[in-house]
């Protein structure tokens, strides 16, 4: 158990996001995630953009803990925890269709490279598409929404999916991305009779499965999850619905 | 053959309880763990007010064990009148109270009696509002006085958590009986802490925490045996079980019941199943009939 | 690039020492360590009289670590000459005593002082003739009266090995630097046991035993930076070292240099030369010239 | 690392030793010993005289702890820490010849069973030999010496060895039973150029490598024995001369 690496790469994957690189020797499967320190900033957990013995994860700068990660250098030294997490149950055999929305493209990019599934890449603007060249060299087909049409399909990624189900037989889904889209995706899924893999975030701190504090419903996210299969996600009454903060009080999703 | 137990008044189905501070914080996944086989589940440790805890990290894991400071995130003792009825629904819940003084310890304690908890069980163990550095729980006097407090709040039986951190933890024990206590749970965490070398820093956010699993085990065992010699109330035993040989190292040091915290992390909600499974298994080869039959055995 | 350090006037080719009562009953034997990397040895505790310890079973290996109840067998200060002789030939040796009063320790450090040691540990863990159950090591004042009579003995430095099994370990520190003691070393065993349900009992022959290996490493390490930020002496890290990274939370948390025990059952003497060699590694890599630019960097 | 062991089958060796036996998991090699307890006895070493999924230990009652194992019966659970020690070194291609003294044939009869070397089994007189059937099973070529002349040859097993070695050609002695024997044997090998590995015996507390107690020089019997080869022994000044006892003094040999 080696809790530390050397960032060995950085690259800039958009105005808000990058990628950091660094050898890590533990073992990792598509959709897990590690929780990623260094001083002056929190824990938090970042899903791996990259397994194999050289990993990445790639971070969205949205506050101050992820801002701190974007001010390492190539040679500094990253804390890392886990690989934590059940990430996504892949079968030969099966036809998935990858959905990545936002910086949700990092979780499931090591499922577009292992499977060379067919994928949609959702994003706000034209701006906002991250790790478009990677998810391009590995599946089979790709394809783009934006909210705002500056790039591909002009509407969100639960639309694109829907006309890409009419157009072709998909047995499964697996995606990841803000919580509203996972939803819409879901009841999509539902209607299509679709399969689907989803990995969700909750707020973690342990990350192990100890603490009880990602909780949705009675699955803790860090370690029944992240990624979730339509059976578990059917179970749930807060998908979608409310989240739990810090303190472990109910929230609904504004 | 029966894996039943009780704690004086409180009878349990099966031996094993979810320690405090493991999944113990919403309603539903207090009632799988019930569902799960445990005995009985032992909610976080509720204060008066909601609290989010000390910034990430607060957990860290170690060859033998894991380090943490979560800084008792809860939602406070109001709010969790919703988690509660959940919870109490699915089997018997422990209720887990942290407090600043004495008054406030019982209030809460009568809080939770409301809110259906079959016992409540006082955290004395974080650091003391009024003395820097020192734990509420090693001082005899201030232990008294907040059982007395809370015993007198309540009808419900009133279980004493101990920390390992003192001298003589049976000296603290002998204080919660003597103040009317049901019975004493031993042990919380040791004090730890660690360092990144390539940090240059104590890796959690608030620098010291607490070492619990494994590593904690033989200490806790230790501390029930002191326990059996020194009072007369019932022990739970608590540090470091992960399977039914660590459960009964507990049960014939002395204690009636047993509680599960860290293993959690690795064995999963299972692993009471696996436990229950294992205390049968070694009831049966060795010709055990009954829980209470080994409660103390090892100290003939 | 050097791995020299110093405890005070005691000067070390390299940081980490043989742990008292591990490998240091013989004179063959302590110079085989030294010869394998160790920057010094910590003899057996030697008592006044020679002494067969406990009966066996007398040590137990656990998932984390070891307990042991020895008993504190060893051959007497008298015919310890012969074993001094060889090992004070090899490198530096670090005199252990343990006695049952100020006097009887202050005998034993002159004895250890003429044999050549470079500096005498006064092991304050054994527990107390006086009063059952108790160690000598928790109460300040009993510490302070046995500093100040070593320290009237003898010229080489005094330094004094703590029990974690209080407290405050910061208030013992602060005793034995008051009393005028030149270092502390922590941490000794923790207070622990085995029990073997199979044969209902607690495995070792004393019953109870000291918790030691990676178990208590986090422990160790907590003690050593409450300690740096108390006390104005060096101090010396024990518990749980089994490589560099290991070490260097010690030395980080405070530690000017370390001891090695449980380490050396699976790592053999070897254990030190990896333990250097990883400490030159870790600071070619993160740019440290020498063990005292780290001393205490995690407190910062 | 389980512990713990139920005795499955107790032979009696001879009026003085008993061979019990019990399933213990773990794996070891000829010439390891395992630390054997069981409630009302010192925990002692006992050299594993059979080393596959089902283990024994062959037992000479001299006195309090060895008596207690005596009493044991089929069922009754044994504690047991180990397997403990460096074992044989044992190559192909080498032509080994094995010496048991006495009790010390439990320590060498994996050897045989996996050599099937020739073997030599000595001891007082023909009611003290042990083994010999299992012994004989595995071995080569196998001979007895008895100190009274009672069974085989007349005379000690150096005697014996320095005869066999003249008539054929070995290798290297692997060798177990009292350290005078062993000594002899030793000095037998010097004299005859022929390599040798012998199983010692010290005070045993830990049985880890830790304590100290069992050194004979600066050798730990637990950990860097209990087998030493001939140029660890001719590094000895204790071998055949002196040993530790409880305290740690220097006793030399009566
Ligand atoms: C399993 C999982 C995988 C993730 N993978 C990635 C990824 O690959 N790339 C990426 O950029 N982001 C990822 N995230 C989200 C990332 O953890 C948050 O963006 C980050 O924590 C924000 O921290 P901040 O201090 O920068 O922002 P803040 O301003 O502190 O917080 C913004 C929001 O981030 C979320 N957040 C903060 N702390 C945590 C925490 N400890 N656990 C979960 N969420 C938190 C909260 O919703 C909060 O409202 C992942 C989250 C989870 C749960
Ligand atoms: C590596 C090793 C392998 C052994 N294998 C066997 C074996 O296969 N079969 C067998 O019968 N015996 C074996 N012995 C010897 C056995 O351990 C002793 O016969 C036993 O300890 C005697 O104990 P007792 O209480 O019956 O006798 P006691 O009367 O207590 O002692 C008799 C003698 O046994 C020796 N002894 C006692 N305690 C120990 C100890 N803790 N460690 C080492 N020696 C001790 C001492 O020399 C003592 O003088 C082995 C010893 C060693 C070191
Ligand atoms: C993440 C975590 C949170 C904890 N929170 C609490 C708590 O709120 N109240 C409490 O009394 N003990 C708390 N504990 C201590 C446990 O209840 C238990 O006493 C300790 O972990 C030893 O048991 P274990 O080794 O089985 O984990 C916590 C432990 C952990 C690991
Ligand atoms: C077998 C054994 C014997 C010990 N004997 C002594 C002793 O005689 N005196 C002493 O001060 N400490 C003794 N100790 C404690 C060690 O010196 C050390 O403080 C402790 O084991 C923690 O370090 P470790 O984890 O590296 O073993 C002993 C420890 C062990 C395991
Ligand atoms: S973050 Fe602690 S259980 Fe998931
Ligand atoms: S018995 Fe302890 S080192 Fe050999």
């Amino acid at each position: 158990m080696s809790n530390y690496a050397r960032i060995t790469g950085i690259t800039v994957e958009a105005y808000d996001t990058k990628t950091i690189e660094f050898q890590w020797d533990e073992k990792a499967r598509p959709g897990q995630f590690a929780m990623a320190w260094v001083p002056g900033m929190e824990e938090i957990p970042m899903s791996l953009s990259k397994i194999g013995r050289i990993k990445s994860i790639t971070v969205k700068n949205i506050g101050e803990s992820t801002n701190r990660l974007h001010q390492l250098t190539i040679g500094d030294t990253l804390r890392l925890r886990g690989p934590y997490g059940s990430g996504y149950d892949l079968k030969k055999g099966v036809k998935y269709l990858v959905v990545g929305g936002g910086i949700g493209v990092a979780s499931v990019l090591p499922v577009i490279k292992e499977t060379g599934a067919d994928t949609i890449i959702g994003a706000r603007t034209d701006k906002d598409i991250i790790l478009y060249d990677q998810a391009h060299r590995y599946a089979s087909d790709i394809w783009i929404s934006t909210d705002d049409g500056s790039r591909g399909f002009h509407g969100n990624a639960v639309e694109l999916m829907r006309e890409k189900c009419d157009e072709n037989r998909y047995d499964c889904v697996i995606a990841c991305g803000p919580e509203a889209m996972l939803y819409h995706l879901y009841k999509a899924c539902e209607d299509l009779g679709l399969d689907c893999q989803m990995s969700l975030e909750r707020h973690m701190k342990c990350g192990a499965g100890l603490c009880g504090c990602c909780m949705i419903d009675d699955q803790r996210v860090c370690k029944d999850g992240p990624v979730f299969n339509k059976e578990q996600l059917s179970g749930m009454t807060e998908f979608g619905v409310s989240k739990r903060d810090t303190c472990g009080r109910l929230v609904k999703f504004g | 053959m029966t894996l039943e137990t009780s704690v004086g008044r409180i009878e349990l189905e099966r031996p094993g309880m979810v320690a405090s501070g493991i999944m113990g914080e919403t309603g539903p996944s207090m009632a799988r763990m019930i569902a799960s086989g445990a005995g009985a589940v032992v909610t976080k440790s509720i204060g008066a007010e909601p609290k989010a805890g000390y910034p990430n990290p607060c957990f860290t894991e170690i060859k033998s064990g894991y380090v943490n400071a979560m800084g008792l995130p809860n939602p406070g003792i109001e709010l969790f009148a919703d988690e509660m009825r959940i919870a109490v629904a699915a089997g018997p819940v422990i209720g887990s109270v942290y407090g600043a003084d004495a008054d406030e310890f019982a209030m809460l304690a009568g809080r939770m009696e409301d809110y259906g908890a079959a016992a409540v069980e006082l955290n004395l163990s974080c650091p003391h509002a009024k003395g820097y550095g020192m734990e509420l729980g090693t001082d005899p006097e201030g232990v008294k006085q907040i059982v007395v407090a809370v015993k007198g709040a309540v009808d419900i039986p009133v279980w004493a958590k101990l920390t390992p951190n003192t001298r003589s933890i049976a000296d603290i024990g002998l204080a919660v009986q003597e103040a009317g206590g049901d019975a004493v749970v031993a042990i919380n965490t040791l004090k730890a802490m660690v360092i990144s070398p390539e940090m240059r820093k104590p890796v959690l956010s608030n620098k010291f925490g607490g070492l619990s699993g494994p590593a904690v085990r033989a200490v806790g065992v230790r501390a029930v045996y002191d326990l059996y010699t020194t009072v007369d109330i019932p022990i739970v035993g608590v540090g470091g079980v992960t399977d039914a040989h660590d459960a009964l190292q507990y049960i014939m040091a002395g204690a009636a019941a047993f509680q599960v915290g860290s293993a959690v992390a690795k064995g999963g909600p299972d692993v009471f199943d696996e436990i229950n499974k294992g205390l049968e298994r070694f009831m049966m080869d060795y010709g055990y009939k009954s829980i209470s039959e080994m409660i103390g055995v090892a100290n003939e």
